[in-house]
């Protein structure tokens, strides 16, 4: 069985300018959006996406680059919602707290599960972290204490170190496009540097590098820990975000939209799972809008992106701009 | 039978070739010479439809191959032993010969698996193995008695004897000798150039995508320039 | 813990086994010998149930309104392949999950509008109703008999078409390099096509055996969808009779657990309260459970498809 | 003779039935081009894999560099030096050629664990690999994809990364198969000026180019050692012609 | 005059979307027979679909108060989504929060809020019924069986608030559970002289026609909550036909607002409105009352919220009236599933079970007015 994603046709990247010209125009939209449109349903519709986007972000990490299709990353955004409202439940309001144990209960279900995973390939791969997922969402169901299915209410935004910041809504906004905007660095220099190589190199051919020297587990093995690390501190932005979290946080389904909003953006690109999430989420809205039976109209609209832009919405923007 | 004018094709926008014209009679065993990367392998697949012609005509027996999906080109008579093997790895030596096979013409002394087992005896031994198992020779034979399974007017080999042993080399170009006799049509690419100047009748020279020399095997032993300037032995 | 309870149990594991064989094999022939993964399978079973349920009312009659069923199952397969699948077979496998994605939010929205949100029904055929004693005491329903044998019927037809024919090896040739197919002379196209509309017939033909058990509602293939994803994987994809195996596995494991566990937690020493709480959450883990552990030590499943 | 690079002691490998390795014992000296020939389907390609570590061992051992090396993985063998040379090409197809050739110099050079520096923009890696990449006679296509090249200069390519690997052996798999005469002569001509350098195993159906290159040559037929020597000793034994060499004259 | 703007939130999507059409159909009904006004004021209503995923809930119920700038929130079906949706609804300084459906025991006690109304039963209240009517009926021996969720266990336990006799075993199945021949067997191998279940949606439909195809129906009769109504009857048809639920209300149920209500919708939607239609149609008489109550005048919330507890309108139910803690006083039956003359499904009262019966939590409510 080929492995996932190494039958993509090989293309020249684009050019550095242009790569840097789509993700300068995402963050300084943006920025710019509270002054545009300060309403609160807004920031929150553009903060929820930007959770998203740094969700996606995280997927895109294993996913474009590591081939490695996890169909089970809703856990981790589930998990790290969970740290930070079971800490807030305890009477921890503390961001300085309850983000970072977030970020490492993410990475410790991402080290333990991840290890084992990666003994498998492809469509393999992807069963197996379902299977990961299930377990955690069907945990979290039977979690009487803390809310069972019915889920887990915070009754305010975490602290700053003491301070109520995220609690005004236009600052949690730029607190959300500034994790987003550091996530997306730190992977770009991640992608770009000796690791991201080695990661890419084994999604190509495997058998090649292990003959270089490489072992490629631990690479795989690293790039899903910080993965799915980053991925729960998304889960911690959006439980105060909600200010709830549920178990259905954690369902296969979402998994399945956080990889619908990785490839429809383009695959292995940054950029793509940005605008992947953020075109996702506002189209939904937006055709929710219009109509009761708007999936009917959103369905063949994926249909349509997966058949023509070819490599996703990226590359349609590549292609319109390098005209 | 096989006629090809002004042949153009390439990958992407870089063009590959430039305007290619040739043809290939009945009973002829015609060589396709020239170094690493002059773009052999790709008039094949263009031929085949493998690569998409920009440009030009093909006609095998008078059939339009041009822009023709690749089932056409086989079903017009065209046989093909590509380059790299490309056997199925997930069928066994035997269905690899048998998935395919055609008689489409109802040949006089039509291939079938004994004739092929006799040709080959080593891939008889490895029968119930799956493609993936065989060594990279044996995939070779295989790939070669596939071709040969669906009965081709035109028989075309890219690099068919890479990786044999000497052996087993001298024994295809005996049995392409033989084949030749029984006036099978033969389109062959090799590196063993001195082989084929026996066994073929016309060579083609290709450098960077055109047709730059084309001759009998007389004319070509007579001009030992050629050699140096397109194929540097 | 009685015996005769074990007998049904295992009957009923059989039943579910073979239920999601039905609905795996498609999946596997599709995905395992085209090399494309199909998520839009699951909607083509809900389909077929509501198709089933459409043409049984229309006709009064389940074998009519099968027959029916099943021709418009097969259409609407060929239908769906050559507007989408087509243009996706030589792509990237997530772009085939992005389409076939889009696939079910449509479909799924679509038999809402056309036959309404609230669940249908098909009535058990009527010489087929009732329950027949298969052992001292035991009871137990011909329809589920019945499917039980459609089953092992489809399952032993595949079996040799795949295995043994030339139309299998041609499909399974097609699967690691369709190219060559086509350039030995094949069209590969059209076989494609037929196997792909042969599959969504399986997967109609699943959701109309279904149906006299199962409500007929939107998004009754979602969850069926993964756990035939789990079927498949666990018996190797691709391979038809891994897809069996696993069906009956994965059915058994589940029947079996939701039945015993609490009293097995019990003779494990948990108390009552405590076993009941526990088991059912491992009840529902368990096939997940299962297939973590087949995969950790069989990476590419119980009958990798060999190559 | 000096202590042998690498030694083989019995090496034994069946699938099923099949006896692909057969109580194989060979020494590699430590400065020598040691060429494996023999018919298709003798066990070549699986030797060298067996010597790798891809292929696990029924039984036997693996000396390399007076070290036992039987148990290690593959990416542990690699980094101690043994580089090979796939018979059916491995590349990274989506990589450009330079980063293929940067990425081998790259398993060499200290940790792969760095997350900040752009690797695109390391020089050392890249100086390294544009020096082999001049020998293969591939610089001019550098920038491009390694998929856009063509057959013949994908096996250049595979030598180019194996020249980066700091290889203490280096095992070739037929690096001249697909190869015109032209790349075929400026191989020769590269390994000849490696020979002294390093000690390399050849497989190799042009006998052309073994006999020119081998100092010493083994012959394998059905898993066995049937003949090991010289040049001149193994063209002239009257099995080997029969099994393997045929009419042919490769004076 | 700036309408009376409303917003609904129903599931509208995926295998539950059948419920969360019953209330929308409800309740655009009610506004459809006020001619679309409320005290004079035109009235714009809003529905939208929470997918049944709580993010989204939220999201869209943001959007409908800053934006839409409604007055009222109608919804959902969930408790889930309510448990979402509740703290940015109720404190919006604006908005009323009515719970057409939902009534999770989390805002019935302590948690109860000035700004939330129900207009259906605290939800322990239906498997009440149950209980005391197997109690009433000496049945000794009861199998339960839920979904191994919270709802599910909170039947469970509702059910035993007045049942006295032997619980033969408890069953948890998964949630979305769609073959129960394994449980089938399980209580046809027991000796209990009854079921109490509760299964939702799908579930209940494969239930009911397995319990009917096992032959189970005679031997332990079927005593369920939320499992045979209009909303699934459609699919049980006959296989329903006899078995027992507990509720509030039926379509035959004998009053003039009642008839006219349940032949209107037929007429309008062409099935027959099961519960969910009936308190989201209450809801909007509710709403409708506040409104005249307060001469159209929205903006003081105090009086708003005092017109609201009056509950001044003519329910379905015949009477209503709201506790303390703004859940519903009402009387509760048995009902039981029956094929009308004209060949369609409904469920009809058999008997009065509790009058005028408040929920448990009520008393710890610490609102008092
Ligand atoms: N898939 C491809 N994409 C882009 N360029 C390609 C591709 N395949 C081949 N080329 C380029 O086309 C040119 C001709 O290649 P072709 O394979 O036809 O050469 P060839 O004569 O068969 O060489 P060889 O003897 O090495 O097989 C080469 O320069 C090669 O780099
Ligand atoms: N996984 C496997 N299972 C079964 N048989 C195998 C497997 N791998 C290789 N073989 C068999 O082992 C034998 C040796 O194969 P190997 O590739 O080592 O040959 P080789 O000497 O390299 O031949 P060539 O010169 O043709 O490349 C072949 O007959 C092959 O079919
Ligand atoms: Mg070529
Ligand atoms: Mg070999």
């Amino acid at each position: 069985m080929a492995d996932i994603a190494t039958s993509a046709p090989a293309s020249i990247p684009a050019p550095l300018w242009r790569r840097h010209a789509i993700a300068l125009v995402i963050f300084a939209a943006l920025a710019v959006v509270p002054f545009i449109w300060p309403e609160r349903y807004v920031l929150s519709l553009v903060g929820r996406a930007m959770v998203f986007g740094i969700a996606a972000l995280s997927l895109d990490l294993i996913l474009g680059y590591g081939a490695m299709v996890s169909f089970g990353h809703a856990a981790f955004l589930g998990l790290g919602g969970y740290a930070v409202a079971i800490l807030s439940a305890h009477g921890i309001d503390e961001a300085a707290i309850s983000f970072p144990v977030a970020m490492l209960v993410g990475a410790a279900f991402a080290l333990v599960t991840g290890a084992i995973s990666l003994k498998t390939r492809g469509v393999y791969f992807i069963m197996i972290t379902l299977a990961f997922g299930q377990m955690a969402f069907f945990t979290a169901t039977s979690l009487s204490a803390y809310g069972g299915d019915d889920g887990l209410r915070m009754f305010s935004r975490s602290d700053v170190f003491g301070t109520r910041l995220l609690r005004n809504e236009t600052s949690f906004y730029f607190v959300v496009l500034g994790v987003l905007l550091g996530v997306y660095l730190l992977l770009r220099a991640i992608v770009g540097s000796r690791f991201g190589r080695v990661l890419r190199g084994a999604k190509e051919n495997e058998r090649r590098m292990r003959a270089l020297g490489f072992d490629p587990f631990r690479y795989r093995l690293a790039a899903y820990v910080i993965s799915g690390a980053i991925c729960a501190l998304a889960g911690a932005l959006f439980a105060n975000l909600t200010l709830f979290v549920s178990p259905a946080y954690m369902s296969w389904q979402r998994s399945g939209d956080m990889i619908a909003m990785v490839v429809a953006g383009g695959l292995g690109t940054l950029n793509g799972a940005i605008i992947g999430a953020i075109g996702v989420l506002l189209i939904e809205e937006w055709l929710a809008e219009l109509t009761q039976h708007w999936k009917a109209l959103f369905g063949p609209l994926v249909v349509l992106v997966a058949i023509f832009a070819r490599g996703g919405l990226v590359k349609l923007i590549d292609r319109g701009a390098g005209r | 039978m096989l006629t090809v004018s002004s042949l153009e094709a390439g990958y992407g926008d870089v063009q590959v070739l430039f305007g290619i014209s040739l043809s290939i009679a009945q009973g002829e065993v015609v060589t396709l010479l020239g170094r690493n990367g002059m773009g052999k392998t790709t008039t094949i697949k263009s031929i085949f439809g493998l690569v998409k012609p920009s440009g030009g005509t093909i006609a095998m027996d008078e059939v339009a191959l041009a822009g023709k999906p690749p089932f056409r080109a086989a079903q017009a008579g065209l046989g093909l032993v590509p380059e790299g093997r490309q056997i199925f790895p997930n069928l066994t030596v035997e269905e690899n010969l048998i998935a395919t096979a055609a008689d489409r013409d109802r040949a006089a002394k039509p291939w079938s698996l004994e004739r092929v087992y006799e040709f080959f005896p080593r891939l008889k031994e490895r029968r119930r193995n799956m493609g993936t198992q065989l060594s990279g020779g044996e995939q070779q034979m295989l790939a070669i008695g596939r071709a040969l399974m669906t009965n081709p007017k035109l028989l075309v080999l890219d690099e068919a004897t890479e990786g044999l042993a000497p052996v087993i080399r001298q024994e295809i170009w005996a049995c392409l000798a033989r084949l030749k006799q029984d006036g099978q049509s033969i389109l062959v690419i090799d590196k063993n150039v001195d082989a084929l100047v026996k066994l073929a009748d016309r060579h083609l020279i290709l450098e960077k995508g055109r047709l730059v020399w084309e001759g009998t095997s007389a004319d070509f032993l007579a001009s030992p320039d050629l050699k140096d300037r397109y194929l540097h032995v | 813990m009685s015996s005769t309870l074990l007998i049904i149990q295992t009957l009923n594991g059989l039943q579910l086994g073979v239920l999601l064989f039905l609905i795996a094999a498609g999946l596997t022939l599709v995905f395992g010998v085209m090399d494309f993964i199909n998520l839009a399978h699951g909607v083509q079973y809900m389909l077929g149930a509501y198709l089933a349920a459409m043409f049984v009312a229309w006709t009064g009659s389940f074998v009519i309104g099968l027959i029916l069923a099943l021709i418009s199952a097969l259409a609407f397969g060929l239908l769906l392949e050559i507007v989408v699948m087509r243009h996706l077979y030589d792509r990237d496998h997530l772009e085939q999950v992005l389409a076939t994605f889009g696939l079910i939010l449509f479909l799924n929205e679509a038999v809402k509008i056309i036959w309404g949100a609230a669940p249908l029904q098909v009535p058990v055929p009527d010489m087929l109703t009732g329950s027949i004693v298969i052992a001292n005491g035991v009871l137990y329903p011909v329809w589920r008999l019945a499917i039980i044998g459609a089953g092992l019927g489809v399952a032993l037809g595949l079996y040799l078409v795949v295995a043994k024919t030339r139309v299998g090896m041609l499909i399974r040739a097609g699967a690691s390099n369709a190219q060559m197919v086509s350039a030995l002379g094949v069209d590969i196209r059209r076989l494609f096509m037929i196997v792909f509309g042969f599959g969504a017939m399986l997967a109609g033909f699943a959701g109309c055996m279904a149906a006299p058990v199962l409500s007929v509602e939107p998004g009754m293939g979602d969850n069926l969808l993964i756990l035939a994803f789990v079927v498949i994987v666990i018996g190797g994809i691709g391979s038809i009779r891994g897809a069996f195996v696993g069906a009956l596995i994965v059915g058994l494991t589940d029947t079996l657990l939701r039945s015993f566990s609490v009293d097995l937690l019990r003779l494990g020493g948990l108390s009552a309260g405590d076993a009941r709480t526990i088991g059912p959450a491992i009840a529902s883990m368990s096939i997940y459970i299962l297939m973590a552990a087949v995969l950790f030590f069989r990476p590419t499943g119980l009958f990798p498809a060999k190559g | 003779m000096t202590a042998p690079i690498l030694s083989l002691r019995g090496l034994s490998k069946s699938y099923g039935a099949l006896k692909v390795t057969d109580d194989v014992t060979l020494d590699i000296g430590a400065s020598e081009l040691h060429a494996i020939i023999g018919p298709n389907g003798a066990g070549k390609t699986t030797l060298i894999g067996e010597i790798t570590g891809e292929v696990p061992l029924d039984v036997g051992q693996v000396t390399f560099a007076g070290e036992d090396i039987t148990r290690l993985p593959i990416h542990a063998r690699a980094l101690r030096g043994l580089t090979r040379s796939f018979q059916i090409t491995q590349i990274l197809p989506a990589f450009t050629v330079l980063e293929n050739v940067a990425t081998a110099a790259q398993a060499h050079d200290r940790s792969s664990f760095r997350f900040f520096r752009q690797v695109s923009r390391d020089a050392r890696l890249n100086d390294k690999a544009v020096a082999a990449l001049d020998q293969v006679g591939l610089r001019p296509k550098a920038e491009l994809p390694a998929t856009s090249l063509s057959h013949g200069e994908k096996r250049q390519l595979e030598i180019a990364m194996a020249l980066v690997s700091e290889p203490k052996l280096l095992l070739l798999d037929e690096p001249m198969a697909g190869m015109g005469r032209e790349e075929t002569e400026s191989l020769v001509a590269v390994l000849m000026a490696l020979k002294g350098r390093y000690p390399m195993v050849l497989v190799e159906h042009d006998m052309h180019a073994v006999f020119r290159l081998a100092d010493r040559i083994s012959v394998l037929v059905y898993g066995r050692v049937i003949a090991s020597g010289t040049p001149d000793e193994v063209r002239a034994d009257p099995a080997v012609r029969e099994a393997y060499l045929g009419e042919e004259d490769f004076a | 005059q700036e309408p009376i703007r409303i917003g609904v939130i129903e599931t509208l999507s995926g295998p539950s979307a059948v419920l969360g059409q019953h209330a929308r159909d409800g309740f655009l009904l009610a506004v459809r027979q006020l001619g679309g006004r409320m005290a004079g004021r035109e009235v714009q209503v809003t529905v939208v679909d929470d997918e049944l995923k709580p993010d989204v809930a939220v999201q869209r119920v943001q959007t409908m108060l800053d934006r839409d700038k409604v007055d009222f929130v109608v919804g959902p079906i969930f408790s889930n989504v309510l448990q979402a949706i509740h703290a940015p609804v109720v404190n919006s300084q604006r908005a009323f929060l009515i719970s057409a459906n939902a009534g999770p025991s989390t805002y019935a006690g302590r948690g109860c809020h000035e700004n939330f109304f129900v207009t259906s039963y605290q939800n322990d209240q239906v498997h009440e019924v149950l209980g005391a009517y197997a109690q009433s009926r000496n049945l000794r021996r009861v199998f339960l069986m839920t979904p191994n969720y919270q709802a599910g266990r909170d039947a469970m336990a509702g059910f035993k608030r007045h049942f006295r006799g032997e619980i033969v075993d408890e069953i948890f199945t998964p949630l979305g559970h769609l073959d129960f021949a394994a449980e089938l067997a399980r209580i046809g191998s027991s000796n209990a002289d009854g079921l109490f279940t509760f299964m939702p949606g799908g579930m209940g439909v494969n239930l009911v026609r397995q319990y009917r195809q096992a032959g189970l129906v005679q031997r332990v009769p079927f005593l369920s909550a939320f499992t045979v109504d209009e909303s699934t009857l459609p699919a049980q048809q006959d296989a329903a036909i006899g078995m027992l639920a507990g509720m509030t209300w039926a379509p035959n149920m004998d009053n003039p607002q009642n008839r006219k209500f349940v032949a209107d919708f037929e007429a309008a939607f062409g099935y027959v409105p099961g519960s969910y239609a009936m308190q989201a149609y209450d809801a909007a008489m509710l709403i409708d009352s506040a409104a005249r109550a307060t001469g159209g005048n929205l903006s003081n919330r105090d009086a708003v919220r005092a017109a609201l507890r009056k509950a001044d309108f003519v329910s379905l139910r015949g009477k209503f009236r709201f506790a303390n803690n703004h859940y519903p006083i009402q009387d509760f039956y048995t009902v039981r599933a029956a094929k009308r003359a004209d060949g369609k499904f409904q469920t009809e009262i058999v008997d009065r079970v509790f009058t005028d019966y408040t929920d448990v939590y009520a008393a710890q409510c610490q609102m008092r007015w």
